[in-house]
């Protein structure tokens, strides 16, 4: 049997669905295997239906998997909504106290999980452990894994409430055994040992703030929005820890602007927002363009357009964070791939907002904030954090302190601010003893940051500006082409999509398909060179996106005029790595 | 430049001169500035003068200190940002009543609600001069401007009154025409521990010219008056046909930034490895 | 000597260069004269250097002209920041009191402005009177045009004094006089009589004041901003005349969702704003696309990014107005291209926002607010206003009614305000005695405006919403191709360039290159028939556009894949034809 | 569905029925609409509810009126423009204290100064439901959530105050679990002609329950308070401890709708030729 499971529980939030599908993650993940997790969230506050899916492997797990192996459903309506993504011959699991299924293409195992619940262990609120207990017994990880986890989690409230962990024990325990007793294995999914591996287990958003506290992250202000709320939480509580300061904003533009007045200040500052709140930050984003103040912006994306659907997957914001705001404004656009890259590409993200001194936009997106993945614990190693440069002081101006000549401005009363130089970067500066003031201004100015309308200004500021963007280019690393040298196919994608991709590629390999796929994290400035490569060594190039006007496939349209093959997918729900196959397929 | 300088007025003027109008109010608050900032020997390498956008935000351009001319509206958030982050520095925001109270009107209540120590100088001069004369929050019901040709219908906002609603904790007014008083309001403003609210009558005389009006209006505060008594403070400010100058209401309590950072007080440097352990 | 001269006035403002050159301008048009104005503003609210240039011809003009034939220097500064764009051979008008210039290229015509006002006339502000009737005595036109004007403009305050409107009279004979008398003719410059012809003579702003009344907007809210307070404060006071609204918002987040409000209610509603407050209305523009609300939004585009240099003309918003908002939000975006299109444009923007149901944003710009141009009268005619179709009555639900079968909601008993059709246009309907109520949301919706998150519901909204913009590309009206039918050399532009394009086409075919000229109005949705056909029947396309990044050479590549040669001029000022002439000879 | 008809309190309940938790205050606020509605015999088709986001906010989906759902913190200029241009509706703008307090803040402001006749209901949970349960401007000073883990450091906002200050023409307070009381002050605050403000204390029992406590010290209005008398309602606004329910204040003058729609008596239909002859 192939050590890898992927098993959904459908329910009702609330009755523990979903804690339940995090504590089986968690067990799994533990006890030596890789997990990939994809949920949804119920429309309403409390209740409403919702389902979790883990896929569990002892190989590394990129996507979460064309269909469920194993469908759990704890009522009739999670059978009704998810039993179409079952695999043929996959398994069912339920309780015929709720329903009978009508035969179809799977094999059944009935568990009366109310019953245990409320009569065995007398505690219907079990219910998600009773759960649990029939997994580990039916498929694995073994009852020690998902105990320990269940203890470590309930450790605080089993102080206050020891009976309640009892229960849950006994829960688990006592459905374990009716499996093993009652329900002839019939199924070949089985979970066998595998050995331990350093690994840690979380979701995007976690690896965000953990990236944004290792950047040495020194300022956060947001507004909560949905799904970015739960990275301003984190660093709401981390942040003093650490000598940063925080503060919960009255509205996303009062965030992004106290984020600049922190940077002005030689604070690393950030924010994180989804759609309608970067769509108010506009204003703001340009802002730190002209004045080239470094700030991190965080959009996690989700379906739109408007308030459209908070709780859903989308890549539909690419064209607006490229084009942000009025005017030609350069910025640094990153999108991560996966948990590690939230993690890794943030404390980029600093690095670039400083070196290169303008607005970097992190465009992760709502199935990744929610995603949980086991990454090997080394990703999640120190990285260097490049200290922006302050050599403003007195008799140090000019730009040639921080390795670029300034052109002009030696010697001067006021300080160079933004001194023309080669590489489009400036001399900066903070308010500290001893530093040479300037004014940061949003109208156009001479090098020395005073008003100025005059056209040769204004067009030696413009290439100065965008020179950084060249000088990025030439410095940030290329994204490495995946697949075959000589391949014909070659697909092209970004952000939360990557893993899927790459699995849909070796599947298409398999089956004897020349397929290459190239993913950018960085979208602005775009590695040019390897992305022109790629598209002159492929005769077809695939470009799949969540979204619905195909917004890579414009950047790369604007760019190097290609034509590539769109493949949208906009429900809301991101690619499965057989639909991307499919795609592979249709156009060979 | 350092601290221990002996610093004058002109050591804080920059080289930028001033875009202003002849007999703009706006010179007397910036003159007013210099002198507050040289009566307390402010670093100007330590100094933040920040602005949205107007004619009274240019402002920052003028001071030879750091400034942060930002975005119509926005100087209060920027303000805030930078002190929350750098309590060590002065932050000074200043701009006009359009900036403050109409597109800004939303940061004035939250920036009172938290108390950061910052002072805001607001210039009012009852129109938007920067394009040219259209009606302000503040400009009286009836004011015929190019975007009222029949009237203004609104009723005139009333900024000391909502701010002391707001409890704000230091709450005063000034003119332009009396700078040495407006000064001192500064100062003590500046001083104050906590959101600090200055609220400058600063004429426009080439789209509204209240200078003459001003002059004969405006009275000083009573002497007998308890400026700790906030709702004695909110009778006064109800007087718009002789507006006081003077300080209406100042009151010690807890600022964000200093309480955030007092949190701080045992913060340690950042240990991946140690972070991470959670997530094992 | 031809009928044709270009003057420029440089001066302080407040001394009446641009006062004195409004009055030259109209009193040409008035005279039969076509005319073409060019202007700077000055840095400071009073005070400062400006210039004003206006092209008075017997044709039609269409650029503001390479080069002034004629500079007249109130002052030092003027020579010096105008002298350069002077004709090699033209004429230099100047006040030996002032400065005696060292000699050039140039006929010198010393005219003692300043004493013939201060000692002949005796009232020093008469200045500029002075200076018009040397340009009269010079180059015409005679002085009962100019004195015409002046009587007419200064009717008002004649009354008031009777003396300055006697004094300016004055000026004008005695420096008429001074010309003719001591002054010997040496430049070839004469304007001659022409007859007279029914034009009006407005700047772009007037035009869409006139053109916004006659699409019967019935809401304007705003919030003032260079350049575009005027049409502010021109529908200030006009709409009350014609039983319309306005409000002055407290910013521009208030002031469109305002007028969404309005529109909710049925009325025509527009804004008109500039680039930070257009960055500012974004959420709302996705808003309106979402909600599918008809809304106008006017940008008058300045020189960017962020403050920028708001007196200073740029075509940098383009990519903006194109992805606005977060998500993919379907929008209609207009351009301009003279004083004519600002009225005609701006009624058919109103007609398409009715027609489609969603935001149409309107591209003018800084030079166009305050280009001031002679237009046949027969431009301002009447034109047909397309009222919104309202079918949510009882009984008359479903779509049929705006000649579009609703696929779905017939017989409902809620309104089916989203029905599916196959134009993607649903019914609609305003809140009135027996209207059937309905909710509009940013949310996803089904088709009663329901929040619905289901994939499919999502994925067919999403269509619907774009199938809206293929319907408007069938409907809508193709760009009409300039010059050779064989050319080898295309030239695609928008917006204000379009004279200045075509002149540049002439004077090239002229010199016998094959050169032809497209200039769509409508850039999204772009007239993809047109556009191709136009690229195809070239060899090469240049894409001329005022801004940085090359922002419809950008839409034309990921559209068509087209590599355009990128001609850019980023200076804040427009391109004059000769520039254009020489990057069709560069590619030649 | 027309003015003639009876309508009862079911005949505005619209075929959506509420997301909201099991003991949300906002059915009570609902409720009480649904009763207000139909006592004034308000026609469906003649009347929108608009609001921001929010739970609060997903009002209008429940009330078989028109409604307009829009974005967070902009009911209020939404339902301005849309009394502005059609004064023949009724407008109802809803939403949260998040919505209305904190990223709507400035726009309260404004609607206060130009007494537009519509009326807002704040339907205040000191939190932010939608989201889960953070901070709101109107949560005491120290209570701590997700975003304030170590207890909020700002004051808590008064908005009654605040209206008070910028002279509301319309200012009351209601509690959703006194439904029957609330319901009169919404049909007096939609019949008061211009700018109704209606405080609503509506707990959040799933994030912030405040229920048992409101309860408690929920007091009812002083019977001899003079609703005239401003200066008395900003006392009885002070009281925090035990907030007072019903009319604090109401004072009739010139709405900027009605005040517009007179200046347009004369208006005549748009004729291009006529206004083009200033250009001729
Ligand atoms: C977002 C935005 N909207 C509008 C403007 C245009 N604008 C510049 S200054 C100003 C108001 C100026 O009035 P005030 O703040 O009172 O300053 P003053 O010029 O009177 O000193 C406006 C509306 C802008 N720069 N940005
Ligand atoms: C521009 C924007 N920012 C943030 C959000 C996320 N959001 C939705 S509702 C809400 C606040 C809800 O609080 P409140 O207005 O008090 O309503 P309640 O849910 O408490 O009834 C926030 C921040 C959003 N939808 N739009
Ligand atoms: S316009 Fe008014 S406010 Fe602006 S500078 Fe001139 S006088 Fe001062
Ligand atoms: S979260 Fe709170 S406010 Fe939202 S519905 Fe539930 S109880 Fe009501
Ligand atoms: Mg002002
Ligand atoms: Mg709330």
């Amino acid at each position: 049997m192939e050590n890898e499971v992927t098993i959904r529980i459908g329910g009702e939030s609330g009755e523990g669905t979903i804690s339940g599908g995090d504590i089986l993650a968690l067990a799994a993940a533990r006890w030596g295997y890789h997990v990939y997790t994809f949920r949804t969230f119920p429309a309403e506050i409390l209740g409403g239906p919702c389902m979790f899916q883990v896929r569990i492997s002892d190989k590394h797990v990129r996507s979460m998997g064309d269909h469920a192996d194993v469908l759990i459903c704890l009522n009739k309506e999670a059978f009704d909504r998810n039993i179409s993504d079952l695999r043929h011959g996959g398994v069912l699991v339920y309780d015929p106290s709720d329903f009978t299924p009508d035969s179809g293409d799977f094999i059944t195992y009935p568990i009366p999980f109310n019953d245990l619940a409320r009569k065995e262990v007398q505690l219907f609120q079990t219910k998600n452990m009773v759960m649990l207990g029939a997994i580990s017994g039916l498929f694995g990880p073994p009852l020690e894994a998902i105990t320990q986890v269940v203890e470590s989690k309930l450790s605080r409230s089993r102080k206050s409430n020891p009976i309640l962990m009892e229960k849950n024990m006994l829960a688990l325990d006592i459905a374990q055994k009716y499996v093993t007793e009652q329900l002839p294995k019939r199924d070949a999914y089985q979970l066998g040992p595998v050995e331990k591996a350093d690994r840690v287990v979380l979701n995007g958003n976690q690896a965000v703030v953990a990236g944004a506290l290792m950047a040495h992250c020194g300022y956060f202000a947001g507004y909560p929005i949905t799904p970015a709320s739960d990275i301003m939480e984190g660093l709401a509580k981390e942040l003093p820890k650490v000598g940063g300061t925080f503060l919960q904003a009255e509205d996303e533009i009062a965030a992004i602007t106290s984020v600049l007045g922190a940077s002005f200040g030689g604070i690393r500052a950030m924010t994180a927002t989804s759609g309608p709140g970067f769509s108010l930050m506009s204003e703001a984003i340009g802002y730190a363009s002209m004045a080239e103040l470094p700030a991190v912006i965080v959009d996690a994306q989700r379906a739109g357009p408007s308030t459209g659907m908070p709780t859903k997957m989308e890549q539909s914001d690419l064209s607006f964070a490229l084009y942000t705001s009025h005017g030609d404004t350069p910025r640094i656009v990153v999108a991560p791939a996966d948990v590690a890259d939230c993690y890794t590409l943030m404390v980029q993200a600093f690095n670039m907002a400083e070196r290169y001194q303008m607005p970097v936009i992190f465009l992760s997106d709502q199935s990744l904030t929610a995603r949980v993945e086991s990454v090997d614990r080394s990703v999640f190693k120190p990285i260097h954090v490049e200290e922006r440069i302050h050599n403003g002081h007195n008799g140090a101006n000019g730009a040639a302190s921080n390795g670029h000549a300034a052109s002009v401005g030696e010697e001067e009363h006021a300080f160079a601010r933004y001194a023309y130089t080669a590489s489009g970067i400036s001399p900066t500066t903070v308010p500290e003893p001893g530093a040479m003031p300037y004014v940061a201004t949003g109208l156009e100015h001479d090098i020395y940051g005073h008003p100025n309308y005059e056209p040769e200004d204004h067009t030696a500021m413009m290439e100065k500006r965008f020179r950084k963007l060249i000088t990025a280019a030439d410095e940030l690393p290329n994204p490495q082409r995946y697949g075959d040298i000589d391949a014909t196919i070659g697909i092209i994608g970004w952000g939360s999509t990557e893993g899927t991709i790459q699995e849909a590629v070796d599947r298409a390999r398999a089956k004897g398909y020349k397929v290459a796929a190239l993913h950018p994290k960085i979208l602005s400035p775009l590695p040019d060179r390897a992305i022109r490569e790629f598209i002159h060594s492929v005769k077809t190039v695939i470009v799949p996106e969540c979204n619905y006007s195909g917004q890579l496939a414009n950047l790369l349209g604007a760019k190097y005029g290609l034509q590539a093959i769109r493949v949208n997918k906009f429900g809301g729900i991101p690619f499965t790595a057989g639909e991307i196959l499919r795609a592979i397929e249709e156009v060979s | 430049m350092s601290q221990t300088l002996i610093l004058t007025p002109k050591d804080y003027k920059s080289e930028v001169k001033p875009t202003w109008c002849p007999g703009c109010g706006d010179f007397g608050v910036l003159n007013a500035l210099y002198n507050s900032l040289a009566v307390m020997k402010l670093a100007p390498d330590q100094t933040v003068v920040v602005s949205g956008i107007g004619c009274s935000s240019r402002f920052p351009h003028f001071v030879q200190t750091f400034g942060f001319h930002s975005l119509h509206g926005r100087a209060l958030p920027v303000a805030q940002g930078l002190k929350m982050s750098r309590p060590d520095l002065t932050v000074v925001a200043v701009g006009g009543d359009g900036d403050m109270f109409s597109i800004g009107a939303g940061h004035l209540i939250h920036a009172a609600l938290r108390n950061i120590d910052i002072t805001v100088v607001v210039m009012d001069n009852e129109t938007y001069g920067l394009t040219k004369g259209q009606t302000s929050p503040t400009s009286p019901t009836g004011h015929k401007t190019k975007s009222t040709p029949y009237g203004l219908l609104a009723s005139q906002f009333n900024p000391i009154a909502t701010a002391l609603s707001l409890n704000v904790s230091y709450v005063a007014r000034g003119f332009s025409s009396k700078p040495k008083e407006l000064a001192t309001l500064i100062e003590q403003g500046i001083q104050h521990k906590g959101f600090s609210f200055i609220h400058v009558l600063s004429p426009c005389p080439t789209f509204y010219n209240t200078m003459d009006a001003w002059k004969t209006t405006v009275s000083t505060m009573p002497v007998d008056h308890d400026t700790h008594n906030r709702f004695k403070a909110m009778e006064l400010s109800m007087e718009t046909q002789k507006p006081y100058i003077g300080l209406f209401y100042q009151e010690e309590r807890q600022t964000m930034d200093e309480t955030t950072h007092q949190l701080m007080q045992q913060s340690s440097s950042f240990d991946i490895n140690k972070y991470m352990a959670q997530y094992a």
